[in-house]
């Protein structure tokens, strides 16, 4: 059980427990909540992986920074997005959801 | 010039131009628009003959060079892409022209405020861009990158329209990055098992192992959400539906092939190591399942631009067939075709829509009677691109299907020969049903007409469309000199 | 080629020049007269030209016309009564106002006739044939009285079965004999398969125009509504082209079992029962037509004697053609003279009464008549074949026969068409006499017998005189054909109802039965349940991409 | 030799003149009538030296590579050339009477350049070189003929326009699937003389029976064969003009025409006989012969009657394909050329009807023969002509046909012949009994013009068809006449003359 494993299982954890809210939550915060939690899972593993060598492999860090920005562009947008339409609206569920409740 | 720099040209001028829309603002923002649109699709068509004469090559950005550095590298299949791109967005820009000049006019003088259209430069240029770089890329973290540019952009497109549009683009976006996780996990995956994120490398070192198929299998799930293949389509219609008519164009024109492009690229390409019948079948049927489901809910529509979306869900199911009938030859000219006269006549198909809306205020089926005699060129390339997208002769969609059903037959695979059949039969019933408005009398008296740049492009783009069946030829030389795979 | 064209000119001219005559009825007055002569060039050439044949190719499918032996016969007697019927039908219809018209369908007939007559191989026959058959169409309804358009419904209707049978003969003629041309077609073998098929449709296609039974329907009827040249020509030229195409088409000098004896059968029939119904008639033209179909009756006898004795054929054949020639024109002769009889002078009256003994004769087959030389010319066959037992019959027919001439006789004096004849009518009826009275001089085998043994006289003239004591019986008897007459066209099958009434139908049945939407209901359904499946997975869409994924993970395992 | 140029020309020609007619603004009468008689008589003259051509015994060809192995080629036979000359013919003679039909209707522009363009497809059918390349044109046909179809543009017009392209896609769906089959079955192959499928002898016989049912079906529905001919009565919403094209020439003729290429050319009439195919195929025309001639006894609309007599006529040609023997043979192709005289005559004169008095219904045309005589003396040829009646063309072809059955003993196509011939004369002899024989019982629906018949211009194609018809007929034999080409034709596919 060499740390590496630990911080891969983890991230795969994380990413099960993302996926897991993001198939449950209707409501679209929750949703992109659950998908960044998911991102942040499948960086840890990325770390993870990379520390497998030593020294560290440099190529899954460049790809969790590139992953980390574009994690944050695409949230910056969505939640822009899920205000507009809350604005709009009146609601922060996708139109196919509503009626449920 | 050499390969290189064409390859170069093809990459930064779209993102560079919308670098400078942006910078330049609603002013010069159509201006630099179109220059960029020229030289891009010149670069990228130049990149297409430099391969049709020399062959696939690779280009090591800065002379890095594989594993740490970005390398770009086209083969025949990129270089029609590219150039299907280029030409597309060429006319889409020329189109988005004329569009955004009526809408301002109208929204001057009816004081209704529709965003800052300008915006459309420098998304639309950065979706290009983002695309041409998916093309480029020969390594699958690049190809994240690009997916995700080609995302937001996209996104961004979507919700310029406002109004119902942004709870589609947030389902689309919701969606899509869902996918690009799984494809992400899946690279990562990859990355564990062979340390190497390079297409070339890994297709030589791929074997079959538990993890690798999982890798396998999330990247495909990740890429069939992006490129709307039932079940995963249910995002499209309204996004392409509700966006602006030249938004509409280059999603459902360009932007689903992407997905498209990136799974023959794996499944043909990079893991053809592992036993993959199974897995093309399976894809196959899901595209027949496209091709039905989305003629049926076309059918139903009553709104135009949701009855091309729908058109969208199936034209895809048809590329996707493609990979049970990949062993026979000419199979993949014929789709490639299919997916390049697809775009033409999509696209086409959009601006007629948008044009429609500009003159009639609405899209609603029942109520354009006439608008044959009202705007005839419309009407008319309306008729040439549902022919492409029918598949009758003569035209790209009748060559491309041609092939995939001569491949099919060939194969004594009947079944996938009756369901191309009979998704044409389903394609010109909701086609043919509005174009039969075309001709209906009295024709509405409408005062505004839309601008020539819209209808001429539409009707360019038809025509093109019409002409790809001769294309045939040149393709399957280009792809057999290029050597594709 | 020079002599092509002038054979052409010679042969083929005399059908063509009726039509050719047609736009004089646009000229002037005078200039029209010249339409009624339009049989002339025929007879010209029926009378001085010798035999020949010419041949086209590139007309229809290879034409070839001729003057042979039959030919010539049948253009002679043809020829001269159109030009008489034409002389006498101009003035006759003086003051009809559609005489142009009248004269287009009698021209076209005509040239019809002439072209069945000259041609020498199916297909021009057969046109021709057509052409006479349709255009007699116009001659029937002339009047356009409901009785001529009845008759004209009647005629046409077996025109077109005609026709048909024809067609379909002639497919199986040429088919057999390999061959177009009449004088090429081989004599085929009683085996050959459809033969007895190409041997009935003959007799049905050519039985309705020379009126045998029981295709004789149409023809009373006819004759009745037609103006009274055009009775002439229907009684005296247009039955004997059914003749002609039997001697052209059957099969003569080769067995043909069973068909010969119903022939026979059938010829006494007509001969007897003709003569029967003819005898209860109230029209004198009625009167004529049965007895028309009465003296056809003896006709068909002979075709069947030829074909039931193969080596008599010839004698038969020819004796058949005399007895056509002698019919056409005391027949001719009759119908005409039932138009003088409104003459004013006694003379005229006299000599009109005259004009229609002479022909009732010669019918009746009295001595020194036409009749009694074609009559014999018969007995002589029947003799030559071994058939005497028909020779009593046939006598005993001629008796009947009396009986419809006296009929007729005796309807004329009565006759309520009364217009004083013109000149024209005079010439016409004068031509048709002189040919009544020479006819026998046409018959050069028949000169020897003119001078006539007493046994023949006797047989000559005992039916005559039966006919008359019964006709005397049945005067004291005061026997009145009012109680039982017979109507013409006796047996009328319901032809009429063959011919179809306007039914109004909802004529876009078809088309609305294809584009019939399903019904709102189920369409609606359908709508819900795929919105359902639509809306579903948008709300499961993080499901349905891990059931993908399982999916192909385990595709790939597989 | 191959001369790639003059079918380029021929079949560019039709097409180019439909563009620039697109082009034009429907004002500009004068041009564009200039164009239409242009493109219709340079076509005419075009075909002329094809004749001349051919029978000095050079040949026409030009192929075009789509993908490999598979062509586009036009190629000019003797088969060719009796369908080209008789469109060619026929094509002029409707485009001058069109002028005048539509003279002053709207969207003339738009009926012009469909009209040319269906011109453009029949001319490729006639000259398709192989099945794929029929097919292609084939579909083209389907598609510019729907305009005309609908050119009405009522509600009407465009249910009609419905059923056509429901019936025509469904059959272009099954033809493409055929004719797909069949290339990846024999390969790219050219049409030939007695057909290239007989080297498959016993192989695949299931198979090439199956394809054969399909390509009838796909080519029998513009054919109007029976369960297929329900779009013919129902486009009948069309202008004369379109309905006389359309039912004479292009489209139900392509039909045909196609029919009889599958037979001979591709699997040959031998090869089919001993699939087991022609039976059913001559049982199938049969019935339809009869069927039509039926359905035509009791319409009172006089363009519907003749589209059912159309239906009924258009079997003749494939009963006379499906009737092993040269003689039936010559029968169809003849038949080819003469049901096209006949028929475009009776639709132009009904167009006359319908535009000078708007005489549509039978029962309207009591007397209408005092009225219009010239018009009605081209009807009565015509409908004569159907009927078979000498020496109207439509004798040959019965004639012909019902040897080919005797030679071929098969004696019951004969009583087909006859029962439909009766049929015929059934719904025929009324019309002119009641335009020749009965004075006119009611004014007439819509009297648009007084004085003399119809409009000269319309009154000319009329009896210039109807000659037509009636020189077929008198001058059958004659060299170079369409029997001529047809016994040409027949002897090439059988090897021996008839």
């Amino acid at each position: 059980m060499t740390p590496p494993i630990i911080y891969a299982s983890a991230g795969a954890a994380v990413l099960c427990l993302g996926l897991f809210g993001f198939l449950a939550a209707r409501h679209v915060l929750r949703r992109i909540l659950a998908l960044n939690v998911m991102g942040s899972g499948v960086f840890m593993m990325l770390v993870a992986l990379a520390a497998r060598t030593d020294p560290p492999d440099p190529i899954p860090h460049a790809l969790v920074l590139t992953g980390i920005v574009v994690a944050v562009c695409v949230t910056a947008l969505a939640l822009a997005l899920l205000t507009r339409m809350c604005r709009d609206e009146g609601s922060a569920l996708l139109p196919e959801d509503r009626d449920i409740e | 010039m050499t390969q290189e720099s064409w390859m170069e040209g093809t990459l930064a001028a779209p993102l560079l131009g919308a670098v400078l829309a942006l910078i330049a603002g609603r002013s010069a923002a159509s201006a630099i628009g179109i220059l960029t649109a020229l030289v891009g699709s010149a670069a990228s068509i130049g990149l297409a003959f430099a391969v049709s004469r020399g062959g696939s090559f690779r280009y090591a950005v800065g002379g890095w060079g594989a594993p740490l550095g970005i390398d770009l590298r086209v083969d025949a299949l990129a270089a029609v892409m590219l150039a299907m791109t280029g030409v597309v967005g060429l006319c889409i820009s020329v189109y988005a022209v004329g569009y955004f000049r009526g809408k301002e006019a109208e929204a001057a003088s009816s004081r209704t405020n529709t965003g800052p259209a300008w915006l459309f430069w420098p998304m639309w240029l950065m979706l290009w861009g983002g695309m041409n770089a998916l093309y480029l890329s020969g390594d699958l973290f690049n190809i994240y990158v690009a997916l995700e540019v080609v995302g937001i952009s996209g996104i961004g497109l979507i919700a310029l329209a406002g109004g119902s549009a942004i709870a589609a683009a947030l389902r689309y976006l919701l969606l899509g990055l869902a996918g690009s996780l799984l494809y992400i996990v899946g690279v990562e995956l990859l990355y564990a098992g062979y340390a190497t994120l390079d297409l070339e490398q890994l297709r030589q070192r791929i074997d079959a192992q538990p993890s690798t198929w999982l890798a396998a299998a999330l990247m495909t799930a990740g890429l069939l959400a992006k490129s709307a293949l039932f079940p995963l389509h249910f995002w499209l219609p309204p996004a392409h539906g509700h966006a602006l008519a030249p938004v509409s164009a280059a999603l459902s024109a360009l932007v689903v092939k992407t997905g498209f492009y990136l799974l023959v690229r794996l499944w043909l390409d990079v893991f053809a190591a592992l036993g993959t019948e199974h897995v093309t079948t399976f894809l196959g049927a899901l595209g027949a399942a496209a091709v039905l489901w989305g003629g049926v809910q076309a059918l139903q529509q009553e709104r135009l631009k949701m009855m091309v979306a729908y058109s969208t869900v199936a034209q895809i199911g048809y590329l996707f067939m493609l990979f049970p009938l990949a062993s026979m030859s000419g199979s993949l000219t014929g789709a490639l075709l299919l997916a390049v006269s697809h775009a033409m006549s999509k696209a086409a198909l959009f601006m007629c829509a948008g044009s429609v809306l500009a003159v009639y205020g609405h899209d609603r089926i029942q109520s354009l009677q006439g608008f044959g005699a009202l705007m005839p060129m419309t009407a008319a390339a309306f008729a040439l691109s549902s022919i492409s997208l029918i598949g009758l002769p003569p035209s790209g969609g009748f060559a491309g299907k041609w092939m995939l059903l001569s491949a099919a037959l060939a194969g004594g695979a009947w079944w996938w020969a009756a369901i191309i059949v009979l998704g044409g039969l389903l394609t010109a019933a909701y086609l043919l049903r509005v174009l039969a408005f075309a001709f209906l009398e009295p024709v509405v008296a409408s005062s505004t007409r839309a601008p020539r740049a819209m209808e001429l492009t539409s009707l360019i783009l038809a025509g093109m469309a019409i002409a790809m069946n001769f294309a045939l030829l040149p393709l399957h030389d280009l792809l057999h000199a290029g050597g594709a795979r | 080629m020079n002599d092509t064209v002038l054979n052409t000119l010679l042969l083929l001219g005399p059908a063509l020049a009726p039509l050719a005559a047609l736009p004089l009825l646009l000229a002037g007055t005078r200039l029209q007269t010249a339409v009624a002569l339009s049989a002339l060039p025929a007879l010209l050439v029926a009378l001085l030209v010798p035999a020949g044949t010419v041949d086209l190719p590139w007309l229809l499918l290879g034409a070839r016309f001729g003057l042979d032996d039959t030919a010539r016969m049948f253009l002679v007697f043809t020829a001269s009564l159109w030009l008489a019927a034409g002389i006498h039908g101009w003035s006759y219809l003086n003051e009809d106002a559609r005489r142009q018209e009248f004269f287009v369908f009698f021209n076209a007939a005509m040239a019809g006739n002439f072209g069945v007559i000259l041609a020498q191989d199916a297909a021009s026959f057969y046109v021709f044939f057509a052409l006479l058959s349709f255009a007699s169409y116009g001659l029937v309804v002339h009047s356009r009285t409901s009785d001529a358009l009845r008759a004209g419904r009647v005629y046409i209707a077996l025109v077109v079965v005609g026709e048909l049978a024809l067609f379909a003969a002639i497919v199986l003629w040429v088919n057999l004999t390999g061959s177009i041309y009449f004088s090429e077609m081989t004599l085929v073998s009683a085996t050959a398969p459809a033969r007895n098929w190409a041997i009935a449709l003959t007799l049905i296609a050519f039985g309705i125009k020379i009126g045998a039974v029981p295709l004789h329907v149409w023809l009373p009827l006819a004759h009745t509504a037609a103006p009274t040249p055009a009775s002439a020509i229907l009684s005296g030229a247009l039955i004997k082209a059914g003749l002609l195409g039997w001697l052209r088409f059957l099969p003569l000098g080769s067995e043909a079992p069973g068909w010969d004896h119903a022939m026979i059968i059938l010829g006494l029939v007509a001969t007897f029962g003709g003569a029967l119904v003819g005898a209860l008639q109230n029209n004198p033209k009625a009167a004529l037509a049965y007895s028309s179909i009465s003296q056809m009756g003896f006709i068909t006898v002979l075709i069947g004697i030829a074909l039931a004795v193969p080596d008599a054929a010839p004698a038969a054949t020819l004796a058949a053609v005399l007895y056509a020639f002698h019919h056409a024109f005391a027949k001719a002769l009759m119908f005409v003279g039932l138009s003088m009889v409104g003459a004013t002078s006694r003379a005229g009256r006299a000599v009109v009464a005259g004009g229609m003994m002479l022909p009732a004769l010669a019918l009746a087959g009295a001595p020194l008549t036409s009749g009694a030389v074609a009559k014999s010319e018969l007995k002589a066959v029947l003799v030559a074949a071994g058939w005497n037992g028909l020779a009593f019959p046939l006598s005993l027919a001629a008796a009947g026969t009396t009986l419809v001439m006296l009929r007729t006789l005796f309807l004329a004096r009565q006759a309520q068409d009364t217009h004083a004849p013109h000149a024209g009518m005079w010439a016409g009826w004068w031509l048709l006499v002189g040919g009544c009275a020479a006819a026998n001089w046409f018959f050069p085998q028949a000169r020897g017998n003119y001078v006539m043994s007493l046994d023949e006289w006797a047989s000559a003239l005992w039916p005559i005189l039966l006919g008359l004591s019964v006709v005397a019986v049945g005067w004291r008897a005061k026997w009145s054909t009012e109680k039982i007459s017979i109507p013409p066209g006796d047996i009328l099958l319901p032809l009429s109802e063959m011919w179809p009434r306007q039914r109004p139908t909802p004529s876009v049945r078809q088309g609305h039965q294809n584009v019939e939407p399903p019904s709102p209901s189920a369409l609606r359904a359908a709508r819900a349940a795929i919105s359902w499946v639509e809306v579903t997975l948008a709300q499961r869409a993080g499901l349905v991409m891990v059931l993908v994924t399982a999916a192909v993970v385990l595709l790939i395992a597989s | 030799m191959t001369d790639p140029w003059i079918p380029l020309v021929a079949v560019g020609l039709p097409f180019l003149t439909g563009i620039v007619i697109f082009m034009l603004d429907d004002r500009q009468v004068a041009l564009r009538s200039l164009l239409n008689l242009f493109g219709a008589f340079a076509k005419l003259v075009l075909v002329g030296v094809m004749l001349w051509g051919v029978v000095n015994g050079r040949d026409y060809g030009v192929r075009l590579a789509i993908a490999p192995g598979l062509d586009v080629a036009l190629h000019v036979d003797a088969l060719a050339l009796l369908f080209i000359t008789l469109s060619a013919v026929l094509w002029a003679l409707t485009t001058v009477y069109a002028i005048g039909y539509l003279e002053n209707a709207a969207h003339r522009s738009r009926f012009f350049g469909f009209f040319s363009l269906s011109i453009f497809a029949t001319t490729g059918i006639a000259l398709a070189g192989n099945l794929f390349t029929l097919f292609v044109f084939y579909e083209i046909l389907t598609l510019v003929t729907y305009p005309l179809v609908v050119h009405r543009g009522t509600q009407k017009a465009l249910a009609a326009g419905r059923v056509y392209l429901c019936y025509t896609l469904a059959g272009g769906a099954v033809l493409l699937l055929a004719v797909a089959w069949l290339h990846a079955l024999a390969g790219p192959r050219d049409f030939v003389a007695g057909g290239y499928l007989r080297e498959f002898g016993t192989d695949h016989q299931f198979t090439l029976i199956l394809l054969f049912g399909f390509l009838i079906a796909g080519f029998g529905v513009k054919a109007a064969l029976f369960p297929l001919h329900g779009w013919l009565p129902v486009a009948m919403v069309a202008p004369a003009p379109v309905s006389a094209l359309l039912h004479a020439v292009a489209v139900v003729k392509a039909g045909a025409f196609a029919i009889i290429r599958v037979v001979y050319d591709v699997f040959g009439v031998e090869f089919a006989q001993s699939l087991g195919v022609l039976g059913p195929l001559a049982l199938l025309a049969a019935f339809t012969i009869l069927y039509g001639s039926f359905r035509a006894l009791t319409e009172d609309e006089l363009k519907k009657r003749l589209a059912y007599s159309t239906v009924s006529q258009v079997s003749y040609i494939i009963l006379g394909v499906a009737v092993l023997g040269p003689l039936s043979t010559i029968g169809a192709l003849v038949h080819l050329v003469n049901q096209g005289l006949l028929k475009i005559t009776l639709f132009l004169t009904a167009g006359n009807l319908a535009e000078t008095l708007g005489v549509h219904h039978v029962h309207e045309m009591d007397g209408v023969g005092r009225r219009m005589p010239l018009t009605m003396t081209a009807f009565t040829v015509g409908a004569l002509g159907m009927i078979g009646v000498p020496p109207i063309a439509g004798f040959v072809t019965k004639f012909y046909l019902g040897s080919g059955a005797a030679q071929a003993g098969q004696w019951w196509v004969i009583v087909v012949l006859v029962a439909s011939s009766l049929l015929n004369a059934c719904y025929f002899l009324p019309i002119l009994y009641r335009a020749w024989f009965q004075p006119q019982s009611a004014p007439w629906p819509n009297e648009k013009r007084e004085g003399f018949d119809a409009k000269a211009v319309l009154l000319v194609p009329v009896l210039f068809s109807a000659a037509l018809a009636v020189g077929a007929g008198i001058f059958a034999n004659a060299p170079f006449g369409p029997l001529e080409w047809a016994k040409l034709i027949s002897s090439r596919e059988f090897g021996y003359g008839p």
